[in-house]
Parts: C-alpha cells; structure tokens; sequence
C-alpha cells in the first residue's frame, strides 16, 4: 500500500516541477463589491474582468520574454466600503503575490486602495474610478481607463449646443463624489460653451422621491436636463420624469441608462441619453485585441447579456495591462509601468493614452466619450443607439422628446 | 412659483400618507412591547421584493398583491417574534435592539445573495388617474398608492378600536400584567402585534415599490423616515403616525423650493433631535397634554 | 485613583502587555498583512471600549457613537489637508473639538432616556452626516483626498503608515487603560449607580446630568482621534465612510459579545468580531453569506448569551471577576 | 377533599433567589369573605402572585374548584373564573371606562353576561356610568379604584380578589366601597380581601389569615383574629 503511496508521491515530484518550468502564472488582484451598495456597477466591471482572463487562458496565456504567463484573477469583496479596502489590498500583495492589481469600483475605494499599491509600488490598473483627483495626489502606479469625471456631460452640451443654443438646462445631480465632479466639469463647460445653466439642483444619493425636484425643474422652464448619478436615482428620476410628463427635450443622466437593466423602465427609458465611456455599437478599429463588434459577441455568449461600459472598462483594463506586458517583454513593474505611460493605442474600448506628468499621473487622455440614446427599433424594442459624436453614430439623435414620447 | 409650491404641497401629502403607513408599523410594535424594531427597513424591502415576484412570476395585479403580503407579513412576522423577541422582551432595550438588528442582518444577507442590491422595478401605471396642471403632473400610481395607505391605515384603526383583538392589543400595550390578569394571553398578544407590525410594514413596502425603483437595501432608507415620523407623532401612537407622515412628506414637498433639496435630510434630521429632546412625546400628542 | 492602586491590578498589566504586543510583533516581523489586520482590530477596539463608557456603564445606548470618529476624522483630515498643519496637532484638535460638541450634544439628548435616547443618537448621526455631505470646505459630497505629500512630511507613506499605526495602538492602550480608570474611579461608581437606577443615583446625589455629558463627552476623545489617523491612513475620507451607521452598531455587537461592563471583555469581543467578519469575507465559502452568518451569530448571542463572554467566563469561575476586570 | 373553593397548600415562592413565602396554606370558602392581613412586607402580594400565576411557584399546590391549577398562567385562571383587581388599580388609562370594563369582561366565560354584568356594576357605581367615555388615567383615586373593582366584577368572577382596596384612598370613601363589597357578598360572590386596614377588613370579613414574614401567623374566624392579643398588639397598635 505504502509503495503505491510512494510511487505516486515520486510522479508528482517528477511531474510538478515540470509543469512549473513549461507554464508560469501572474496574478491580479483586486477587491469588488460583491455587496452593498456598489455591487450593481461593480458586477459587470468583474464579468469584464473575468472574460479577458478566460480568452488570455485560452490563447494560452501572455508572452513576454519567452515565457508563457497564465492569468489568475484573485479577488475579495470589500463591501463597497473602504473599511477594509486598505486591509484586503496588503493581503492580496503580501500573501496573495498578485503581480498587478486592479482598482475596486468607485473613485473613493480606489484612492483608499492607492495608498496601499502605492506604498508596494504596484502598478494599479484603475478602471470605475473616473474622478481626476485620485490622480493628482502624487501617484506613479496608476494607470485610469475612464474619461475623468468632470469630461462626462461634454458631449452631452455639444449635442445640446447643435440643436438647441438657446435651451434652458437644468443640471440636476446626485450629492456624491462622482456625480458632483460630472457636474461641476459640466457647468464649466456650460459657460465656455455660452449655453445657458437655469437650475442647478443637487439631490441625496438615496433619493427616491423626485416630486420636489421635479416640480423645480418644471418651474425653472428647463426644457433640457443633464446630470443623474448612479444607477438607484437615475432610473428612479427617468421613471418619475416620464410619470410626471415632465416635457423636456432631452436628458441625459450619467450612468444609470448605460445599465442594460436601464430598459426595463419601458416607455419611461425611451429617449434618455447617456454620455457611455464606450457602448456596444462603436467602430473604433482596434491596434490589439478584438474588435468592439467580437468583444460584443464573447461576452453575449458568455454572460446571455449586452455588454455595458462597465464591462467593457474590465476587459479593456486587462488588455491594456496585457499589450504592456507584450511590450515590456518582462513582468517586472519598472518595464511595465514604462509600456503603459508610452501607451498610445485604439483598442475595442477605444483610444488609451496615460498623463505622465507628475501633477497628474495616470490620468486618462486618450479617450474619448459617446452619448447614448435609447431609441425604439423597428423590432419595437428598445435599443441603445450612438447619437453624438457624429463621427462615431450609428443613429440620429432624436430631439426634441416632447413628440417622440406621443 | 405659486404652483411650485402648490404641487410640492401635493406631492408631500401623497408621498407623507406612504411614509405614514410605514411609520404605523414601527411605532405600533414600539408602543405595544416598547421595542425599537431595527428589522424594519428590511421588511419594508421585503414587501417591495414579494411585489415584484408577485407581479412577474405569479402575474397578478400590483394592487391585488397588498392582500398576500399582508398575510405573509403577518406569518412572518409571528414567527420572526417567536424565535427572536420573545426571549428578550422585557429585558434591556439593548436586547431587543440587538435582537431585531440580528434579524434585520440575516434578512439582507439572504436578500443580498438572492437579489444581489442592483435596483429592481416594477411597471405600474394608472394614467387615467393622473392630474396635470400647468405642468405639474401628479402620477396616478401616487395617488392610488397614497389612497390605499389611507385605506390600509383606517382599517388599522378600525381594527385596533373597534376589534376585540384590536382592545386586547391596546390594553396589553397600556398595561400588560393588568391584561394578563383580564384573561388575555399576552404572550400571544405581542406575537400577533409584532406580525401586525410586519405586515404593515411589508405593505408599505408593496405601495413603495409601486412608485419607486427599489433594492434590498432600500428599506434602511424608509426605515430613518420612519424614526422621523413616530417622534413627529409620538412614539407609540399609530394614529400619530398618519399624522407625523404627512407632516413629513410636508415639510419634504415645502422646503424643497427654497433651498437645494441635497439639505432636505439635514433639516429633517435636525428637527427630529431637536422635537425628540423638547416634546419627547412627540409634537402631536403634546397637543393634548399626554406625557 | 491613586497609581499605585492601577499598578496592582492585573487587569492594567494585561493591557500593557496587549498594547506591547500590537505594536511589538508587527514592528519585529515587519509583517505588514498583520499590521493591516491588527490596525483594524485596534481600531475596532477604541470603538467598542469607549462605547462601552456609555452602554457598559451608564446604560445609555448610543447608536451614533460613529459620528464621533467621522466628525474627529474629517476635522483632522481638514486640518492636515487644508491647513497644511502636522499630523499631531490635527489630532489634538479633532480630540478636543468633538469632545466640546459631544459635551454641548450631550447636555441635550442626554435629557432622553431609553430608546429616546437611542432613537436621538441616530437622528445626531444621520444629521451630521447630511450637513458634512453638503458642507463645502469639507469637500461636502466629494470627501477629501489627502495627498500622498502630507505622507512626505512624516518621512514617506511607508513611515507615516506605521507612526498612523502605532499610535492607533496607542489609542487603543488609553482607551482599555481609561475604561479600567473610570471603573474603579468614584466617577466610575456615579455612573455605575445611574445604570442601575437613575433616580435613585439622583437622590443619593450623584449629579447625574453633568456626569453623563462627562462621559458622553469623554467617549468621544479617543474615538475622534482615531477618526483622524485612520481616514488619513487611509488617504481619502468621504461622508458614508465616516459616518456608516452600520458600524456603529457593529461596534454595540462587539461589546456584547465580549460582555458589557467589562474591560477586557469588550476588547475581546471587538478583536474576536473584527477577526470573524475578515475570516467571513476572505473564506471562499462564506463571503457570499458573511451578513447572514453574523446575523445569526448574533442572535444567538443575544438569545443564550446576553451577559457576552466575560459574563459567561465569570459564571463558571466567579475569581477571575476581581483579576480581569 | 376539602370544600374550599381556592385553596393553598405549602406555598413556597419568590423572586429570583430571594425567597418569600415558606410554606403558606390558605382555604378559600364559597361565599365567604376571606381577608388575608399582615403588615407590609409580609408577603401578601408575594401570595397573590404566586396564587394567580404572575410568579412561578417553587413548591406546592394551588388548587381552585378542586382541579390543581399551580402551573396555569395568570390569563388561564381568570378564563376559570379567578380574577383579582391588583393594588394600585392597574387600569388601562388611555382607554375610556367603557373599554375597560370592555376588557374586564374579556372571557370567554363573561362575555355572554356583558350587558347584564355591565347593568350589575353601573347599579353599584352609577358615577361610571355618567361617565362612560372619559379616560380611566384622568379619574380621581377613588373613581379609579371604583372602576377598578367594577372592572374584576365584570369578568363573572368565582372568586374575587381584592388587593389594598383603601390604600391612598379617603376614610369615607374607603367606608363607602366596602359597603359595596358587603353588598356583593350577600349578593353570594366569594371574595378575598388583601389589607393593610385590619380593622374594616376584620369587621366585615368571615375569616381571616394573619401573614407575617412569609408565614402564616395565625387564623381564624375573622372576630377571634380581631380579638387576638398578639394580632392586636402587632398590627392594630392596640
């Protein structure tokens, strides 16, 4: 009995080494909100995530100076607090030996999350964190994948600019960081732009009644608003502008439609726009990597579900890490870092480029954001169509809504 | 600006008699056995979420489904008193608090891995029933839901002062050892008033989620307007409660054209220390001089 | 409370030897995973032994004990971030600037008793909360982001990460040393007499008011300064992290399970519930279901074991009650 | 077999670890007034707690219409006909007289007799009937212990306890209640008297139990309790 033992014991020893040699393996970690009040954004963000690792597996893993690097994903889940964000970052480096790390969703988890990747000297790939301020703080390690938050309502007003330069905005947005940031970058633009801001009202992130704001954009004269803030307020406040017949001509809310769920209101969803880091229709014709239409069809097939740019944001952060990685020829932090601050590239995402000063490191500059319109098929279905830019559209932005809701 | 504030007045009223219902929950089970019941806001998400599974898998009319979650709210809640409260009623207000967080924990938990906290929502519409005004409208579901809370409300007064059941659970409230010596059994008393407490609770939630999109964490947020409402009412007194949710969804409808709504709960909150440390027998009562 | 009566009592060497050991073993192994691990548990600590100041004591149930530590945390932060001041005096300063507004609040709410009063703490908290998320000059809804700069001036983020975390573990010493203090004070004893009876203490002329906006007031130093050097480890301070209810009465839970009243009880049960929680949320099996398996843990407690550990271990050896306190 | 109505035997009870009663064995008689005396302290509350079931009795038996009832709850026994009307009244004061009297009638034993039971009282106590609809907490003390005892008539008690009818309350008043209960018991109710005024209850009662300590002291026809010297002494300052 006790040879048989022995026999098998010899096997492994002879076999394991081996497969170490034939096959290495990094590993990224990360945390993500597998509850609380993040964990709608956060989930789709893993599912991208998780889909990049499975192709890169599949591909039989990344090259870089000869070897071949199999991809583990380790992550926990941090509550959508950043209680133990700190925590789970220093066990995933120290104990977990994660090469790279991923940001958690949110711009706060994320600065939480810096002090620790930054203290290791980890490259942190950032991608849910849209705030600029987590990137001008004095960081070397982080590399943003969206268009910072204050950019969000741009294409928004230039939408609103070419067709109506006289509208009344109302700029109606959630009391959180994210949101505030969309909106104050907003109504800076809104200035330069010489369009003219009528309200600007701010609302708690746990607001479900929106009478009172309603009624005030009513009496404000607004015919056009922009702002929102994740998804819990933005369908609620599309669902009772639509309830309360609201008459605007356009809106657009941040996040919130770009959810796929976001169809689900029905009627109240048609129409309402949203400026989308990336959405599943665009063109861009990518340098590495797959094209924005197979990323489409991988995760449908995956996930039974459309990918939103929460999903896209995951699976672009891998492939960038990946392509830099390629580059760099080498695992090693140094190297990589340098690949991804000379990073200028168009991938199914779109176009990445990194900040390198010191003021602002990591900070997205490369891409660029559409506005999303969800617009009733010939099928009678709702479908989110590209409106803005035009360069980028594949459908005519419907304005104003006041007939369209007929 | 005249109409403004004209149809925030509405709005608070409509959305004040949903706040009030919920509050009647709480605020009967505070006044019947003096607990604060911490597991209220996750009934209240449970009542949104048996709407929704009312309405999908079974099919049947949002309206119609108040009836099956005020009963299952009732069982539940029965049976959540057996098992949780019961041991710790008459002990430390820290035990009961303690105990009905527990539950509102595991509540959350399961809703959380069922659910997970993305945002569900159920398609409900009346237009027929909708007002328009110069722009204003007033939603037909809000009103349905608002007469309905009304409805529910009234039937918990009738039941609560016209009812044998409903005496026994106002003396077992006044005085629970002179109840028991009336022959009432008060153990049961409290059970049947803690599921009461639940179901209405859980129908609140029902009439919410006709309005707004909901998660399983919503509950938490009706859970501190409730606190509101019973000290605007009076801690213990479900007729208050009505009163104290109207009041409310008032001064949420009147403040908001004046200043930004971002500071609507800061006023709210304020006020409610501030009443709770001057007219701890809340703003209502104190009217009629009960301590 | 002369000192040399401190120094008799074992439960004061038990605390020396915890803190030594908090901050000793980190420090020799420099084993940051456990630094990471222990900070937590410090902190969890500071929370729980000084709401133990008010529940264990007075039997006063405060809900809002978190305000304390997110307003001490945002003040520091404001004065290190905007101010441009050193980590040390930000601490001062947020110490002493809560504790007056806990002495002004208390003389107030305190009025309240029961679940008013429990109900009021809550009412602090989320008011607090909603005005700092509209308050500007703190940031309001976008918190404040500390930059990695103010790390510079304490000699680089790795150096100032550690002086952060030993003098949490300080804190978290102070805190257990001035829970024993006041228990074996004549404060100690009005506050135990308001406890079980109120009125009673009144007429045998315990000054009831003053002493509980003392504590009050008192519970509320130790938690703002850690309030300050956590949020400024952690970089980044935001209204929802500062003032999340639901650590508030995790920190009541803490208490419980480790026995109210008691000192090295409830750093046991703080320590204990901090390491379940991470246990929960790293085990593979349970991460999905951790709320349901404290929810339940907790009611069994509450249910079975109301007097928490201490209560349990004093049961079957009635000895130990004099040795660890 | 005795024909006692309610009957103790060796009581034993108290609360927590403290103990009160030591053994105490008491015998009600069917349409007798039986008083139980003894200064305060002595363990009469302890006794009618422990009799009713608000407390749970150590050791030995409570037995009422001969059936052993020691275990049943204090709900139970008054469904069997075994009602007290608590010291301090106890009444439910947010609630209108009728209501009360509502749930003094509670029973499914005395809900078929409510509106004769309700006729009964109102001819006892003609006040409550003027005022019917005022709340119980904003009575006077003797309105308060009028209504009640009207309250534990309206359960159809067997047997009615009464503890400190008189305390807080005036000479006159106090005289004029126990002329109602001289009035209910040749009406032929069996009642059980609690004072601290031993010279009323001993001159009205049948029989009489002195408690003192936890113990019985002594018993009795209630005229040679009163003459006891020892009674006398201790408790009548005589």
């Amino acid at each position: 009995m006790y040879k048989m033992f022995a026999g098998v014991l010899l096997a492994l020893g002879v076999i394991l080494p081996g497969m170490a040699l034939a096959q290495k393996t990094i590993t990224i970690g990360f945390t993500t909100s597998e509850t609380g009040k993040l964990n709608a954004d956060a989930a789709p963000q893993l599912r991208g995530f998780e889909l990049w690792r499975d192709q890169v597996n599949a591909d039989g893993g990344i090259k870089a100076g000869g070897t071949q690097y199999k991809v583990a994903l380790k992550h926990y889940d941090d509550q959508s607090s950043a209680g133990r964000v700190q925590q789970l970052y220093t066990r995933l480096i120290l104990q977990d030996n994660a090469d790279f790390l991923f940001s958690p969703y949110s711009s706060g988890l994320t600065s939480t999350a810096a002090v620790v990747s930054e203290q290791f000297g980890k490259i942190m790939i950032t991608t849910g964190a849209a705030e600029g301020k987590t990137y001008k703080l004095g960081n070397r390690y982080l590399f943003q994948m969206y268009t910072p938050a204050d950019e969000y309502l741009t294409s928004a007003l230039q939408a609103i600019k070419s067709k109506d330069p006289n509208a009344k905005i109302a700029l109606v947005y959630s009391n959180d960081g994210f949101s505030k940031g969309a909106a104050d970058g907003a109504a800076k633009a809104a200035k330069s732009m010489g369009l003219n801001v009528v309200l600007t009202e701010s609302y708690a992130p746990n607001t479900t009644d929106f009478g009172p704001v309603i009624n005030k954009i009513v009496s404000s004269g607004a015919n056009v608003l922009i702002g929102g803030g994740h998804y819990a307020d933005g369908s609620t406040l599309a669902r009772q502008l639509y309830d309360k017949k609201s008459n605007l001509e356009f809106i657009s809310l941040l996040v919130a439609p770009d959810i796929p769920k976001f169809a689900s209101l029905g009627k109240a969803a048609r129409g309402v726009t949203v400026p989308s880091q990336w959405e599943p229709t665009v063109a861009y014709k990518p340098d590495f990597g797959p094209t924005p239409e197979q990323f489409r069809e991988m995760f449908q097939k995956k996930y039974n579900t459309l990918p939103g740019y929460h999903a896209a944001g995951g699976y672009a952060a891998g492939l960038v890490l990946q392509h830099a990685i390629e580059q760099a020829g080498s695992i090693k932090t140094p190297a990589v870092a340098k690949a991804l601050n000379a990073m200028d590239a168009t991938t199914a995402y779109g176009h990445i480029k990194f900040a390198d000063g010191k003021q602002d490191h990591g900070l997205q500059v490369g891409h660029d954001m559409v506005l999303a319109q969800w617009q009733k098929g010939d099928d009678g279905k709702l479908h989110s169509k590209v409106v803005w830019p035009k360069s980028a559209a594949n459908a005519k932005l419907v304005f104003p809504l006041t007939t369209y809701h007929q | 600006m005249i109409f403004d504030l004209t149809a925030s007045v509405i709005n608070g009223v409509l959305v004040g008699a949903i706040y009030g219902l919920a509050a009647i929950g709480l605020t009967l089970i505070f006044g019947v056995m003096n607990v604060i019941n911490l597991m209220h806001g996750a009934t209240i998400a449970l009542g949104m979420f048996s709407l929704y599974l009312l309405t999908t898998a079974v099919g049947l009319n949002p309206y119609l489904a108040i009836v099956p979650v005020l009963l299952g709210g009732f069982v539940f809640g029965v049976l959540v008193y057996w098992i949780a409260v019961h041991r710790v009623i008459g002990s430390s207000d820290l035990m009961t608090l303690l105990a009905t967080f527990a539950v509102n924990m595991i509540i959350i938990g399961v809703g959380t891995a069922v659910w997970t906290t993305s945002p569900y929502n159920v398609d409900v519409s009346v237009p027929q029933l909708a007002i328009s005004m110069h722009g204003y409208t007033i939603p037909g579901t809000q009103i349905v839901a608002a007469v309905l809370a009304v409805i529910l409300a009234t039937l918990l007064y009738g039941l609560l002062y016209h009812t044998r059941l409903g005496k026994a659970i106002r003396a077992v409230a006044n005085n629970r050892a002179a109840a028991e010596l009336m022959g009432i059994n008060t153990r049961w008393v409290l059970a049947i008033s803690f599921g009461i407490g639940i179901a209405v609770a859980a129908g609140a939630g029902v009439l919410i989620a006709t309005l707004f999109p909901f998660t399983i964490l919503s509950g938490a947020n009706y859970e501190l307007k409730s606190f509101v409402v019973v000290v605007l009412g009076g801690l213990g007194d479900p007729a208050g409660a009505m009163l104290g949710g109207i009041v409310l969804g008032l001064i949420e409808g009147v403040t908001a054209p004046f200043v930004n709504v971002s500071w609507t709960p800061v006023i709210e909150f304020t006020l409610f220390v501030i009443i709770l440390v001057l007219f701890p027998a809340g703003l209502l009562a104190f009217k009629w001089g009960r301590k | 409370m002369g000192s040399q009566v401190i120094l008799k009592r074992p439960t004061f060497w038990i605390i020396l030897l915890a803190t030594l050991a908090f901050a000793l073993v980190p420090a020799l192994t420099g084993n940051l995973e456990l630094r990471e691990n222990l900070l937590l548990g410090a902190v969890y600590i500071i929370l729980a032994s000084n709401l133990n100041l008010m529940i264990g004591y007075t039997a006063y149930v405060n809900f809002g004990n978190i305000a304390f530590f997110g307003l001490g945390g945002y003040i520091g932060l404001y004065v290190v971030n905007v101010l441009g001041w050193s980590l040390w005096p930000a601490c001062l300063i947020a110490g002493v600037v809560v504790s007056l507004l806990a002495f002004i609040l208390g003389t107030g709410i305190l009025r309240l008793r029961g679940a008013y009063f429990a109900l009021a703490t809550i009412g602090v908290n989320e008011a607090v909360k909603a005005f700092v998320t509209n308050f500007e000059p703190f940031g309001g809804a976008s918190g404040m982001y500390l930059s990695f700069s103010s790390f510079n001036a304490l000699g680089g983020a790795r150096h100032a990460l550690w002086l952060a975390y030993f003098a949490i573990v300080v804190l978290m010493g102070l805190s257990l040393w001035l829970s024993l203090a006041i228990k074996n004070s004549r404060f100690g004893l009005g506050l135990f007499a308001i406890r079980e009876d109120e009125d009673a203490a009144m007429v045998l002329g315990v000054r009831t008011p003053r002493y509980k906006s003392l504590v009050y007031a008192i519970s509320a130093f130790i938690p703002a300064v850690a309030g300050t050097l956590f949020f400024f480890k952690n970089g980044v301070i935001l209204p929802d992290q500062a003032f999340d209810l639901t650590l508030s009465i995790e920190a009541i839970v803490m208490l419980m399970l480790g026995g109210q009243g008691t000192v090295i009880g409830v750093a046991l049960g703080a320590f204990a519930y901090e390491q379940l929680r991470g246990f929960l949320l790293v085990s593979s099996t349970f991460s999905q279901f951790q709320l349901v398996v404290a929810g339940v843990l907790l009611l069994l407690i509450v249910l079975f074991l109301p007097e928490g550990f201490m209560g349990w271990v004093y049961r079957h050896l009635p000895r130990l009650r004099r040795v660890i306190e | 077999m005795s024909e006692a109505l309610l009957e103790l035997e060796d009581v034993v009870s108290g609360y927590d670890e403290l103990q009160v009663l030591w053994g105490v064995s008491v015998a009600v008689m069917p349409k007798r007034l039986t008083t139980l005396v003894g200064a305060n302290g002595a363990g009469k509350t302890t006794l009618l707690r422990a009799a009713l079931g608000s407390i749970r009795v150590w050791s030995g038996r409570v037995r009422f219409e001969g059936e052993d009832v020691t275990r049943l709850s204090a709900y139970q026994k008054a469904a069997r006909g075994l009602v007290l009307v608590p010291e301090g009244r106890q009444l439910f004061n947010d609630m209108t007289v009728e209501e009360n009297l509502e749930l003094g009638a509670y029973t499914a034993r005395a809900r078929p007799d409510y509106a004769a039971n309700l006729e009964r009282v109102f001819t006892y106590f003609p006040r409550l009937k003027e005022r019917r609809k005022q709340k119980a907490g904003t009575f006077s003390g003797g309105e308060q212990q009028m209504l009640a005892v009207a309250r534990g008539l309206m359960a159809s008690p067997k047997v009615l306890i009464i503890d400190e009818l008189s305390l807080g309350l005036s000479p006159l008043l106090t005289q004029q209640l126990f002329g109602t209960l001289a009035d209910l018991k040749n009406d032929g109710l069996t009642l059980v008297l609690v004072e601290q005024n031993l010279h009323l209850a001993l001159a009205l009662s049948d029989y009489a139990y002195v408690l003192a300590e936890g113990r019985l002291h002594s018993e009795g026809p209630s005229r040679e309790v009163a003459n006891d010297p020892d009674v006398r002494k201790a408790y009548m300052g005589m």
